[in-house]
């Protein structure tokens, strides 16, 4: 049973229950009759996308993507070849950086400064979360589209169900 | 009937496939799939370089600011016209519906939710307490956008949020005094006008669109580094501007069917 | 320690209050008196839970000078908790307002005086 | 992250979602649209999504229900299905 949780349930329950409210929500859409309903069914939709999205991000034990390095004290390991081979981006891309910019302003106080190795595995994947974030404000404002278009609906039809709508249609629109 | 038959084989099919395909799926939350690590697992993966470099790139701690208005700074742009886009598709269309309509039929139809002012008074003094906490807050989101959650998203949409309740509290036209549709929409616009300034005047100064370290003798800064972040502050200013404003907009709209008269 | 105990006694009693709010809303029989159940409660146990968080904040607590973002994080958490106390009171009346306004009947036991038709025009 | 948590929100989520769509109401479906909102805030709060679970708390859980519910004082409330 333990077996069971950790092995089959744990890596993939999230992912189930993105596709089950998609499917909710992709039923909500095609089959249900109002226009409203049919607006939260294609939210539902959206919002399971972005779930699945965000949550190719999540690491294991990682925190929130914000992160200030702390500076350690300037020091020929931190910065020399050491550094360069354990793949401490932070200090070995510091020194080309000083060199470019070195002389023009002054940099001398800065120099002595550097930072500690971040480690990636620690913090969540932040380039997921910055494409949903702008997806959900964009989100919101095409389901304001989509409301005015039913309101515009309701207006011409005086309602907002889609059997009526398309009786009305097909019926050549006599109703008015 | 039919419709939900053909509907659930279809939500069926495509859920069943999608569920078959997860299985595929490297676990949640392994730091070392795909979308994690880069294709072979290495260190080389695009958001491997943003949490190792953004602080030395920038100075910003958070690193989804940073990726947002300086990484990505062509695509959040287009995000905040596509916000703009759609405040202008629903003002075209709730106007030429509000016009439309003659004002007896209008009454008829409209629920009167504002059953005279006697139970409005604690609900609106609350309101007044509330708003102006919530909107120096949302100055605070977005001035502090750099070193903890937040930004111009968040903070543009809470300052929307603040005249919505404001709207919601009394009336529509005590929002509407604050800020009217003139201003609201000139603000929209002014929201993008900054946006696509910072990204002109790096162009003029001779780099790329949006390329924000030569700013650097404009905005007076230390080095590229600081540049860079205080243009990423002017850039969330001006999607604050607009995101405050189309929200509005969206809601004075749809909730008064375009006639932009005694609201909800 | 004392710290940690204080703390535990704040955040047990925001949710003895939490669960009793829950029992209300489920065992209350009209509208009335579970909106009255949930907004009490609500208040009372936000405001316990955020005094427990903010006191167990001040557990490493040693030197103004070293320490001082401790008291942000507790000014922050003060400022929700009074947050709540203006905006979850209002929202409650709110609700009750839109019921009373929505003609929903409140149940009254049979043979109690009662002034509800006095100064109303709804009932 | 943390297994329980995940397990009981997204339960809760997929409840809350189904009862939206299943409520005459269109109402009361805006009002349980927002709590699936609120849902969906915790769940991304709690993978460290931060800046996105502030997003949705302020949007999808106030501004969107508040959109919601202006359309459906504009038109009908009573839902077919």
């Amino acid at each position: 049973m333990e077996q069971l949780v950790e092995q089959i349930l744990e890596p993939h329950f999230n992912f189930w229950i993105y596709v089950i409210l998609m499917m909710i929500g992709l039923w909500a859409v095609i089959a249900k009759n109002n226009l409203i309903k049919k607006l939260i069914g294609l939210s539902i939709f959206q919002t399971a996308i972005i779930l699945f999205y965000v949550s190719l991000g999540v690491k294991e034990d990682a925190t929130i993507p914000i992160k200030k390095p702390t500076p350690i004290e300037y020091s020929e390991k931190a910065y020399g070849g050491e550094a360069e081979a354990k793949g401490d981006y932070a200090a070995a891309d510091k020194a080309p950086a000083d060199k470019k910019t070195d002389g023009k302003t002054g940099d001398s106080k800065k120099k002595k400064k550097a930072y500690e190795k971040i480690n990636p595995d620690k913090i969540a994947n932040p380039l997921p979360h910055v494409l949903m974030l702008t997806a959900i404000v964009v989100g919101v404002a095409t389901l304001g589209v989509a409301l005015a278009i039913t309101q515009m609906i309701f207006k011409e039809f005086g309602t907002v169900e889609e059997d009526e709508v398309l009786k009305v249609i097909k019926g050549g629109g006599q109703d008015d | 009937m039919l419709s939900k038959v053909f509907a659930t084989i279809a939500v069926v099919i495509t859920g069943g496939l999608l569920l078959y395909g997860v299985y595929d799926f490297p676990s949640f939350g392994d730091p070392n799939s795909p979308p994690n690590a880069g294709v072979e697992g290495g260190a080389d993966s695009v958001s491997q370089y943003f949490i190792t470099q953004t602080y030395n790139d920038s100075k910003v701690p958070n690193i989804v600011t940073a990726v947002l208005a300086d990484y990505r700074g062509y695509d959040t742009m287009f995000e905040t016209v596509v916000v703009f886009a759609a405040g202008i598709a629903i003002f075209c269309i709730m106007r030429s519906l509000g016009n439309a309509n003659d004002p007896a039929k209008e009454k008829d139809e409209m629920h009167s939710f504002t059953h005279g002012d006697h139970n409005r008074i604690i609900i609106g003094t609350t309101c007044r307490i509330v708003v102006p906490i919530v909107q120096i807050f949302a100055l605070y989101v977005i001035a502090h956008g750099h070193y903890s959650p937040g930004g111009g998203f968040q903070g543009g949409v809470l300052l929307g949020a603040s005249f919505i309740l404001l709207a919601l509290s009394s009336d529509l036209n005590a929002a509407l005094k604050r800020l009217s549709e003139k201003n609201y929409f000139a603000l929209a616009a002014i929201g993008v006008l900054i946006y696509a300034g910072f990204g002109l005047v790096a162009q003029f100064l001779g780099a790329n669109f949006l390329e924000y370290g030569v700013l650097q003798p404009l905005l007076f800064t230390d080095g590229p580094e600081m540049a860079r972040s205080h243009s990423m502050l002017g850039v969330e200013i001006g999607v604050a501007f607009t995101v405050m404003a189309i929200m509005f907009s969206i809601y004075a709209n749809l909730s008064t069917r375009g006639t932009l008269k005694n609201g909800l | 320690m004392i710290i940690s105990i204080i703390s535990a006694i704040f955040i047990i009693s925001g949710l003895f209050f939490f669960a009793g709010a829950a029992i209300g809303i489920l065992r209350f029989p009209d509208f009335y008196t579970r909106t009255h159940a949930a907004g009490k409660g609500d208040t009372l146990s936000s405001l316990l839970v955020i005094t427990g968080f903010a006191i167990y904040q001040l557990k490493g607590f040693e030197s103004f000078a070293a320490d001082w973002p401790i008291l942000l994080v507790i000014f922050k958490l003060l400022s929700v908790s009074i947050f709540i106390i203006f905006t979850s009171p209002t929202s409650t009346h709110a609700l009750m307002d839109a019921g009373w306004e929505e003609h929903n009947e409140p149940k009254i036991m049979e043979g109690r005086p009662n002034h509800l038709g006095e100064d109303s025009d709804q009932f | 992250m943390i297994f329980t948590f995940d397990f009981v929100i997204l339960i809760f989520m997929v409840v809350a979602a189904i009862i939206a769509l299943n409520v005459k109401d269109l109402l009361s479906a805006s009002m349980i649209f927002g709590i699936y909102g609120f849902l969906i805030c915790l769940l991304w709060a709690e993978m460290g999504a931060v800046d996105v679970a502030f997003t949705e708390a302020a949007v999808g859980a106030g501004v969107s229900a508040v959109l919601f519910i202006a359309t459906v004082f504009n038109t009908k409330r009573k839902s077919s299905d």
